[in-house]
Order: structure tokens, then C-alpha cells, then sequence
């Protein structure tokens, strides 16, 4: 088959944007630039180092079983933080199990994402709220559920009217592995036919569990948007102002009906898959020292000293982040065992006589029991 | 009082539910222009438009996962599956997200989605378009499930699940939308979840819903000829049941048959027979008889009507029940 | 969002392949040549007229209760005999319900492919021996099917040994309704993942039922492969030559062990979805006249008279073809309806003793009926 | 005689398989080096290569679609679902293709697909990680589901399956993956579709299968002490089932409890209740009574042993039937 008709060698196409090396400079790039200041990079890195610090506790009380399980972000940060201050509050996200970042700057109360991790509840929070939708495990459905709100915004006329206030996307999140289920690639083909305003947010952490990213993908995955007819970019997930403009950008693209975007973020993920896994059994220890060269908080941290920021501002935010983390340990703690007779009231809106009947046997049964185990 | 098929009812009460709520979107393959393969959305494009009645891609994954999003954003879309065969791709955003947001949020999403499924067989159709898959949302908690049997339910019935703010998946009785029926326009008849006596009997309780209600109560006018009073209960409601109208019944009759087109494996029957059994344990006279389909793939069409239930089948079962 | 990062604007990157034009012309290109003779042409022209006659056949069948359905393939033979002839015979073909064309190519006779379509059986022929799998009507489901064979395929060492006797590959057909599925593009993505010896070959016949292409996907359908790291190509799906060219040159590089590739046919629907559907409310009769003028079978027609074909080969394949005729008619008719007793020994290879008493309770109460009814 | 937990019976029994017929494939997401996220495919990767156990991308209908292409070529592919909340996204090729190609063409295709699903809750996992997904798809005709429950089963349940032409699915009692057993690798203990009496008992039937039958075996001892004698069956094939066992026992007993994780409407027990009614109507002397997780979407882990069926919901259900 002659060359001609072989997709292009993507790699060229798809350079990596950065705005940040990882030795703390900032680099000019052609077509994005971070629209911020000083104060607002420092405003970026208390985002890093809180939604870092949520990891850590959360990561101790897991170890400490306060938690079945936490799924750790820890690499990601610049992704999640770059990506979550770019949304409005009229925006809205539709994140994973892992976007604990994106859910500090939704102004989620970071304590709220413990419930479905302690196994005491499957969401805590209201998604209307702060536009940021439940977590959500099963690989790629929130991206379908995010084109629909997408669409939603359109029928609204909430895209379009040139008015930055009040013009609305969705960011949908999802990882590397994501790209191979049906559900994504229905999302990118929906969100190109109703041309809908969501930026579709990958974070490329170059691992499925085990399975690198070339498992699940050939070639760069920022490609897979042009195959729908939309564009897409690829962006160094490690860098927070190159992850906030691309974002800027695409989001804004979205609001003004022109539709959606991929963007690629590349980055890697520092911790297990979860606290379940091992990662010893499939990745080099050595591959993991070569991208804490490139940790995405140290980069911001070294740019802010050669700015001459005060030690006083990285004091004040340990403060602040040892205060969050007592919050979350103390929440945690109480948060409270669910009770099994109220679930049944959650399963519908409009009741059902059966259920309750279920509910009352379930009831009798327990208190049945009470008396003589007299315990609970 | 106006007399029209089973599915002109859909479409009427597909228009009213619009009429009544700016927020209800039809979305499904072919609804626009084409009107749906069985015309039951037809019209309705031209008359809300196209962003009211959306013709979606081809994906029925896409279909119930972008209504997930646009019920987010505080639609009430009301989705067609061109045909029973068709919604299993669809299986996962069904069960796993449209029946479990209201849970998983405590309460605070709703998911006021309803999902038709033409079901059914006895039209002479090729593979995948005669499935009866009601059994696999029954099961499902967070889903409710309904059948319409008649003109007058599925204009009420479908403007019901439309106007509730659970998930419905409506199974509608494909080989019964050209039966004509009485549909009164001006008052709701009963309840969503409902079951009803359709018709009254003293020997035995034969329950059906969806398609085989007709077939039963046309076993009922053959029964009644030989001398044998059938009464039968159209369940309306698969999730939840409804089984107190049959309880009540077979605590008079003694004795029960439960039809339904799907297999007998897990179809509704085994629930209900065994909650029959729970519930009337010293009326039974004879244990629940199913008369379904057998435990095969949908057969070819040309042998459809040997495999399906049908009068015959439903008065050998009566048969075998009285002669208990 | 700058325009750099944006998909190229498809339309000049995919131009249609074309060696013939509606006019009987036979033209140069610069990258693909028909590779057989004016005989080879004639081969295929009576492909194309005994392809066309099946569906003259089956329709008249439906109209005359024979059938319950036909999905008529009328307007796309090229697009199937062109592939289907580009097939070895240790190829592997996966179709959806209207490849009548292909199925002709492989051999299998076109009296079973009426079986489905009369409701007497589900699938009428051994797949394992032409190569040729059942058909398949759930949309894209098959798509998957062909890529896990051509999995086999080069598990079992039956690619890129150079040899062209027994290398071997797959080709999958879809519509361009089925570019929406999730199943679709999951088997784009393990194509391209295990470079698998598949072709995809995609007749946009610019409708699925009433929705015409741009509501399924947007941009070109041959532009969807790149986006997944294989190579696509758009090729005039009603010129038999070219899609015979484009076809062999695919499963040529999937045999050589290449890699997967995507053809996207562009031809058109000239008849109903199927027997069942009314096109006269979605679409203008004046675009079916427009296509009329481009039909497959007619410009070979024009360019074999051009050659000098004698009437003599026209008036045989006439009647060859009212052979064909004759014996649709008559096969069709004779096909006996199913026993139902027969299908519950189907269902199960080691059977099941449970499903053995229905069929004995089946067996029984059909007997019992017997007597009274005196019918059957 | 080994002693050994049973996931790693399974391991064993997959390795034994695969050195029986090199057309045994292993696919699934992880399988591969991390050898599945509960290590049941640990080292064979390593002794069978990269082709042979083959780590899929992260899609589940690409998993199952894909095994139907190497089937058709041939293979027995052997498919790891990594958690029983994730099969859904396959239901399509399952129910549709798997289960039917057999049928469809009139035996001439074969599809030896083994489909394994971890099941169950009682591991303190996050959702969609505890379903009980069995009912699904042991009312698809064309499909057979088993369970094991014990280690020796395990070993060589998994082989049966694997050696079987129909397509099976698998499922495994996540929560007893650790659970030691005496495994006996020389003699094959009975025929894979059938059910086993693992606890004569003569006051009432109890019936489980994969996780539950410890639960009830445990019920068992317990009740003994209280001069109950329960008779525990494990009945290892759901589909089709294997109730002869069942009945003959109900008919010595008069009462039957059926126990399992998944929810009650639509459950096994339904389908199990009905049969047992059906026949043994005149030996019953109560309603067979179902424990089984409540109709809700499985809830947060911290109140799952509420949720599931444990010791002493059985014992009260012993209780109930016996003073009905
Ligand atoms: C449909 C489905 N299949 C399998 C899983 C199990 N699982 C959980 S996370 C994961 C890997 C996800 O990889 P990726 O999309 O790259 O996201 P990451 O976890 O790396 O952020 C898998 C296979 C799941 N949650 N959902
Ligand atoms: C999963 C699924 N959904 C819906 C259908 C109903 N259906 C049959 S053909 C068709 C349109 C197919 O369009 P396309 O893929 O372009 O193929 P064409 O029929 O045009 O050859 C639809 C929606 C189906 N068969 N399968
Ligand atoms: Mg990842
Ligand atoms: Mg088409």
C-alpha cells in the first residue's frame, strides 16, 4: 500500500506543550501561554501541594485501615490542578476515581471523597453543587455522560452567546487505558456529530494497572481526536502552566460552540494503581526515579524560590496543609457507618411498596436480633 | 373516548408528555424524519423540532449514556431502542449508571429516563427483533419496569413513566401496535404501578402482561365456552411487582398460570411463583404453572408461533392445573 | 485554540480512488492499478450482473410472501465484488446481512442466504468452509469477531511468510451507521494494538436507515483509522476496479503481516434499507436519479462494449443469470421449515438434560394436539 | 492430596489445561504479568508466553468479541473479567454472539469460551467490585454457568469448563479465593454440571452455591448443635441446573431454604423455588424460602455483612420454615 495513504508519523505532529521545564524556567511556546502572575502561580502550587497532601493522608489512613482503599494521584497533580483551575463555576466536570485535585479546585471538601473509599458511602457529594459530578469506577461511562450534558448545554443555549460569564462547557477526565472502551470512542463520535462544547481531559499516567499505555493504544492518543474530526493536543502533564492554557484554550473553544477537544495530558503515575496493587511485579523502580526528576511540584516550587517568593509563603502552606490533613484524619474518622434501613429509601425517588416490604422484614430481623446479641 | 391502535396511543401520549414539559426529549435511531421503524414518534419532529427529537448516532451505549448527561442537566429523556435485540450494548450504562445514580448520590441525581423497548415477537421478524429481555432490567434495582397490553395504558402508561422520576424501561408489545382499542383522553385510569384484573374468574388466575394479556383473555372466551371461568390479571407493572390483585385472586381460584413470551429460565414467572407460593402457600391447589417460552434462542420466524405461548398452550396448562 | 492544532481539513487529504469512470473510462492512478485483464473485467462484470440478479430474485420473493425481509444490496455491488474478488481462498470474510455480492464471491450459494430472510433458519452455511462467516445483524458486533480471527491468524504463524499461496488475512464489512459503535472502534483499537491482518471494509452507502452519514460521523469515515494509528482510504465504492485494487493492495499488507487498514467505500444505497423501510420519507427521489447515473454495473458495461465485447457474452450471462433466477425461485421454496423439536438439540454442543425435558414436554404436547387438529 | 486455597486451585487447574491443549488461550486485562489482580493467572505468562496468555486492552467487548474470532479460528480462549461489575460492557457479545452462534448455525460453529467472573461481595471492596451477575446470564439459553466453591472444585471445574464446546460462564467466589482446601489432582471428582450433596440433613434442605455454601455448611454446624439437621447442597452448575439432587432431598425434608448473594426478585432462589414447587407440591410443607441480598444496588462496603446473607439470616429462615 503506497506511503501516501498511511496516517503521518504522528510523533511530529503531536509535540508536547510546556511552559514550564522541569528545572523550574519557563519557556516561551508559539501558541500558548499561561495568562496568569506570580500570585497566581503561587495560587496554582497551594493547589498542588494541598491535593498532594490529600493523597498522602488519605494514602496513611488506608495503611492505618480507616480506608478499604485509595486510588492515589500522586505524579498527576499538574494534570489535575493545571486542568481544574482552568473550568468556571458554570462549568462542569465529570471526573473518575482519581481526580481528587480537580475536586479541591470544584470546591469539594476534600474530606467528602472519603466516603467511597472508607466503603461508608458511594458519593458524597451533590454534583449540582459544584458542577462536579460523582466519582465514578467503571472505565469511560462518565465520558458518554459527559457529552450528554455537553449536548444539554447547547439545547440550553448556554454556549455561544460570547459571553465568558455565563458561556458553559464539561470536562470529562479519563485515563490511557480508557481510550480502548467503546464507551470513549461513542463519546469523541457523539461529541463531534452535535459538535458539543466538552473538552475530553486524558491523563496519560502511561499505565492501566499493569498495562502500559501501548496496550491500549497505538500511537499518541492526542491522534485519536483528529479520526473524529476533531482536534487534538498533547500537552506535559507534569507542567501546570502548559496543562491551565491548553485547557484555557480548549474550554474556551468549547464555550463558544466551536466544539470539542482532546487533550493529552502526559504524564506518569508516582504511586500504585491503588493501594490493592504492586506495581514491583510490571515497572522498573528505575522508571519511577526518572520521573521524580520531573515531579510536577517541585518544578513550580523551584520557579517560585528563583522568583524570590518568601519562605514565609511555603511555611503558611505547610501550615495550611498540615491543617487539611488533620481535617481529613478527623472526618474520616467519624465519618458514619452507613445505616442499611435508610439505603432503601435511596433506591428510587418514587418509593416501592415492595421494597419497603423488604425494608420492614429487613428491620424486624435486626431488631429481632438486638436483644440478645445486645450489642448494637 | 377515540378508537385507535395501541401504538397511535404511544404516539398521543408521546405528544402530550411533550406538550406538558419543555424538559422531555425523544432521542433514539430513525425517530425524526422516519417516525422510528413503527412510527410511534412519528410526526413529532416536525412539530418540536429537532432538538426535542433528537435521531441519534447509531451506538446504544451513546444513546443511554449522553441521556445519563443530559438528565445531569435536568432532562427527562425518553429513549427508543429500535428493537429488544438491540438494547443489550446498552446493558452496562443501564444497569450500572441509570439504575444506580439515584443511590449512589443519596438521593440528590435523578434519573428520570425512560427507555422503550418494542418487545416481543409473533411478526414474522429475523433474529434480534423478537427478544423479550424484560427479565434482565427486572432484576436490576433502581429500574422500574412496565408493560402496556392496551390502547388506553399506553397512552397513560407511557405519559406516567415520562412524568416519574425513576428510570422506567417501558416494554412495549410490538405485535399488538396496530390493535385497535378504546383510549379515553380525559382521565388517568390507575396508577403506573398498578396490576389489573382485566377480567374475572372464579377457577383459576392466569397473569400475563404486554402482548400475552390478549392471548389469555381470548384462552379465557375458549375456557368460558367449555365452562371454565379464567380471571385474568394484566400485570402492567414487572419492577416492582404488584402481586397483591394476585394473591387476592388465586386465594379464591387456588390455582395460577403466568404467561410470558420470554424463556422460562428467570423470566418473570419464576419470581412470581415463587412469591405465590410464599404468600398463598394453603390456597394452591396446584403449584404455579408457567407457560412461556422454552429455554432456546428465538427460534426462526416461520416456527415462531410453536414456540411462543398461545391459546392452545395457556388451556392445556389450565387443563393441567384444575386436573391437579 | 490555534488552528495548528486542529485536524487538517480532511477533505483534500482523502481523495477518492477512481480507475473507471461512470462513463466508462478507464483512468490512471497514481498509486493503484487494476491488476487483471479485459477477461478479468468480464469476471467481474458477471459478478456484478449475478449479484444484482440475487437481489432482483429475493426482492420479488418478499413482495411475493416468500420472504419476510431483504436487505437489498442494489446500487453497491461493485463495493462488494470488488472485494470480495480481491479474497484468497484462505482469507476470511465477515460480513454484515447484505453482503450477498461477497457471498457470491466466495461461493457460497446464494439459495442459502434466503434461509435467514424466509425465517426457516438462522444462518445457512458452513462458515468454515467458504471462508465466510454467518451473517450478522447486530450492528459492528462482527467487526470484532474478524479481528480476534486475524489474532488467530498470526498466532498460528499464517502471516508474513512471503508466501502468497498461504499467507493469509481477514476482511470486515460494516456500514457507515456502524462507525458509531462502540464495538466497531474497540476492534479499530486491537487491530492497531496487535497489528492484526485485518481489512475494514466500510460501504458508506450514505445511510443508515433514514440517518445519512454526517449523523454518525463527521469528517470522511476512511480519515477514523488514523486517529487509531492504521491507515485509511477512500475509494469510489460503485467503480469495481478500483475497489478491487484498493482491497487487494489492503489485504496484500495485512497478509505481509502489516498491519490492519481501512477502506471506506463511497457509494450509495439506491435501494430501501430493506423491504420493510419507505426511503420516500427521508430522502429526495432526485438523489437517487444523481446515483443512478453512477451505477457500478453500468459503466463496466459501457467500457467492456468500448473493448468490443461481443453481444454473445451478454446474451450468455442473461441467461446465465435467469438460471440463477430459477433457481433462487425454486430453492427458496423448497426450503423446508424448521422442526422446532430439532432446535433444542442446536443450542447446546453436550447438550442439557433439562433442556432435553422441554423438548420431550415440547415433543408431547404437540402429539397430544395432533389427533384433535388432524392438520398437522 | 495437596492442601492449597482455592484461587490457587484455579491457577493450577488453568495451567493444567493449558498444557492439555495448546489451543487454550488466556486473555484479560492484567492477566499477564501482574498475573490478574487476585494472581489466579500468577506465572503463566511466564511459562506460556506472551501468546498465549495474552494481556487485553481495557475493554470488555473487545475481550469477549475478539474470543469469538479466535473460537471461529479455532482457539479456546479462556477470558478473565477483572471484577464482576465490569462484565456488563461484554453483555452484548455474550448474550448475542457466544451464546447464540451454535445455535444460528445449526452446530456447525463452536464456541469453547470460558468466561471467568469473580463474583460476590465480603471483600470490603468499592462498588461495581461485589455483584452477583449469575442470574444474567443463566437466563441465556446457549450459555452454561457454574460455580465452584471449594478448592478441589476449582481445580478441576475450571478444566471441565475450559474442555466443554459450549461456552461457559465461570464464576468464582472472590471472597473464598483464600480459603484452603484439600485438592485431589489425580481423580476427577464428578461431572461439571451436576450438584453435590456436601452435608446430609434430614429437618430441611438448604441450597447454595459458590460463596454461600460455606456460609451454609457453617449454618449447618451451627443448627446441629441445636438439634437441627440441615442437608447442605452445593449445586456447582446454575446453568443448567441440577435439581434432581435437590428434589429428591426436598422430598425426605419437606422444607427448602436457597441461599445466595445476588438480590431476591429475579434471583436463582426464584427460579429454584418455582422447580421446587412444580415438583414437589405434595412434599412441601412450607414455601421455599429465599436468603439472599436485599433488592438494592449492592450498597457501601461497611454494611455489606448486613446486606449479604450470613449465618443467622439462614438460621432464622431454618426457624421460619420449620415453625410454618
Ligand atoms: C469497565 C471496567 N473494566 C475494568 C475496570 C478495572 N480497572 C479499574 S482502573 C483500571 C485501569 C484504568 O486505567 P486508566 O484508564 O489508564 O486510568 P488510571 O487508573 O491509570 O488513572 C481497570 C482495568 C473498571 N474499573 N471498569
Ligand atoms: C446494535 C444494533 N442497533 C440497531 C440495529 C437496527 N439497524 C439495522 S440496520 C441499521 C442501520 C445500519 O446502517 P449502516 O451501518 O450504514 O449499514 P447499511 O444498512 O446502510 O448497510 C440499524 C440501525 C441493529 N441491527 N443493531
Ligand atoms: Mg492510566
Ligand atoms: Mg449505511
Amino acid at each position: 500500500m503506497p506511503d501516501a495513504y498511511v496516517a503521518d508519523d504522528p510523533a511530529g505532529a503531536f509535540p508536547l506543550v510546556q511552559l514550564l521545564t522541569p528545572e523550574g524556567e519557563r519557556v516561551p511556546h508559539a501558541d500558548f501561554a499561561y495568562d496568569g502572575d506570580d500570585d497566581s502561580i503561587r495560587g496554582l502550587y497551594r493547589d498542588l501541594v494541598l491535593s498532594r497532601r490529600i493523597d498522602f493522608e488519605a494514602h496513611a489512613l488506608q495503611r492505618h485501615g480507616e480506608l478499604g482503599l485509595w486510588a492515589p494521584a500522586l505524579g498527576q497533580e499538574a494534570a489535575q490542578i493545571g486542568s481544574g483551575r482552568a473550568l468556571r463555576p458554570q462549568d462542569f466536570a465529570f471526573p473518575t476515581y482519581r481526580e481528587h485535585g480537580v475536586a479541591l479546585c470544584r470546591g469539594v471538601d476534600p474530606a467528602l471523597l472519603l466516603g467511597l473509599f472508607r466503603g461508608v458511602e458511594l458519593g458524597g457529594w451533590d454534583p449540582a453543587e459544584q458542577g462536579f459530578a460523582l466519582y465514578s469506577i467503571v472505565i469511560g461511562a462518565q465520558t458518554l455522560h459527559a457529552t450528554g450534558y455537553a449536548m444539554g448545554l447547547t439545547l440550553d443555549g448556554e454556549v455561544g452567546r460570547n459571553d465568558p460569564e455565563r458561556d458553559a462547557a464539561v470536562i470529562a477526565y479519563f485515563g490511557d487505558g480508557a481510550t480502548s472502551q467503546g464507551d470513549v470512542n461513542e463519546a469523541f463520535d457523539w461529541a463531534a456529530v452535535f459538535n458539543a462544547p466538552v473538552v475530553f481531559f486524558c491523563q496519560n499516567n502511561q499505565y492501566a494497572i499493569s498495562a502500559s499505555t501501548d496496550r491500549n493504544t497505538r500511537g499518541p492518543i492526542a491522534q485519536r481526536a483528529g479520526g473524529f474530526g476533531f482536534s487534538g493536543i498533547r500537552v506535559d502533564g507534569n507542567d501546570v502552566l502548559a496543562c491551565h492554557a491548553v485547557t484555557t484554550a480548549a474550554m474556551e473553544k468549547a464555550r463558544n460552540g466551536e466544539g470539542p477537544s482532546l487533550i493529552e495530558a502526559y504524564t506518569y503515575r508516582m504511586g500504585a494503581h491503588t493501594t490493592s496493587d504492586d506495581p514491583s511485579r510490571y515497572r522498573d523502580s528505575a522508571e519511577v526515579e526518572t520521573w521524580k526528576l520531573k515531579d510536577p511540584i517541585e518544578r513550580v516550587k523551584r520557579y517560585l524560590l528563583l522568583q524570590g517568593t518568601p519562605q514565609s509563603f511555603f511555611d503558611d502552606l505547610d501550615t495550611e496543609a498540615d491543617e487539611l490533613g488533620k481535617h481529613l484524619r478527623e472526618t474520616c474518622k467519624s465519618l458514619p457507618d452507613p445505616d442499611l434501613a435508610a439505603l432503601f429509601d435511596h433506591v428510587y425517588v418514587d418509593g416501592s411498596p415492595e421494597l419497603m416490604e423488604q425494608k420492614a422484614q429487613y428491620v424486624a430481623y435486626r431488631d429481632s436480633l438486638e436483644p440478645e446479641g445486645s450489642e448494637s | 373516548m377515540t378508537k385507535m391502535p395501541l401504538g397511535k396511543g404511544l404516539n398521543a401520549g408521546l405528544r402530550a408528555a411533550m406538550e406538558a414539559d419543555d424538559k422531555v426529549l425523544i432521542m433514539g435511531e430513525d425517530v425524526g424524519k422516519l417516525g422510528g421503524v413503527f412510527r410511534i414518534t412519528d410526526g413529532l419532529q416536525k412539530d418540536f423540532g429537532e432538538s426535542r427529537v433528537i435521531d441519534a448516532p447509531l451506538a446504544e451505549s451513546g444513546i443511554v449514556g449522553t441521556a445519563v448527561g443530559l438528565a445531569y442537566r435536568g432532562y427527562r429523556p425518553v429513549l427508543e431502542i429500535q428493537f429488544d435485540g438491540f438494547v443489550y450494548p446498552a446493558y452496562d450504562q443501564i444497569v450500572s449508571q441509570v439504575a444506580k445514580l439515584h443511590f449512589r448520590s443519596q438521593g440528590r441525581v435523578k434519573m428520570p429516563i425512560v427507555i422503550r423497548i418494542p418487545f416481543g415477537g409473533g411478526i414474522g421478524a429475523v433474529e434480534h427483533h423478537s427478544e423479550s429481555p424484560e427479565g434482565q432490567f427486572a432484576l436490576t434495582a433502581g429500574l422500574k419496569v412496565v408493560s402496556c397490553s392496551n390502547a388506553n395504558d399506553a397512552y397513560w402508561m407511557i405519559q406516567q413513566a415520562i412524568a416519574s422520576d425513576d428510570p422506567v424501561v417501558f416494554m412495549e408489545p410490538k405485535r399488538r401496535y396496530w390493535d385497535q382499542g378504546e383510549v379515553d383522553t380525559t382521565s388517568e385510569p390507575m396508577p403506573l404501578h398498578a396490576s389489573s384484573v382485566v377480567r374475572e374468574g372464579a377457577d383459576a388466575t392466569v397473569i400475563a402482561y404486554g402482548p400475552m394479556v390478549k392471548t389469555c383473555l381470548e384462552s379465557a372466551d375458549a375456557a368460558a365456552e367449555e365452562g371454565t371461568s379464567l380471571e385474568v390479571i394484566d400485570l402492567r407493572t414487572l419492577s416492582p411487582l404488584d402481586l397483591d390483585p394476585v394473591f387476592e385472586s388465586v386465594r379464591r381460584t387456588g390455582r395460577a398460570i403466568v404467561v410470558h413470551e420470554a424463556a422460562q429460565t428467570l423470566g418473570l414467572g419464576a419470581e412470581i411463583s415463587a412469591r405465590i407460593t410464599e404468600k398463598c402457600f394453603y390456597s394452591l391447589e396446584a403449584p404455579v404453572i408457567r407457560v412461556t417460552g422454552y429455554d432456546l434462542p428465538y427460534p426462526p420466524s416461520r416456527v415462531e408461533e410453536e414456540y411462543l405461548p398461545g391459546l392452545d398452550r395457556v388451556l392445556e396448562a389450565v387443563d393441567r392445573s384444575l386436573a391437579f
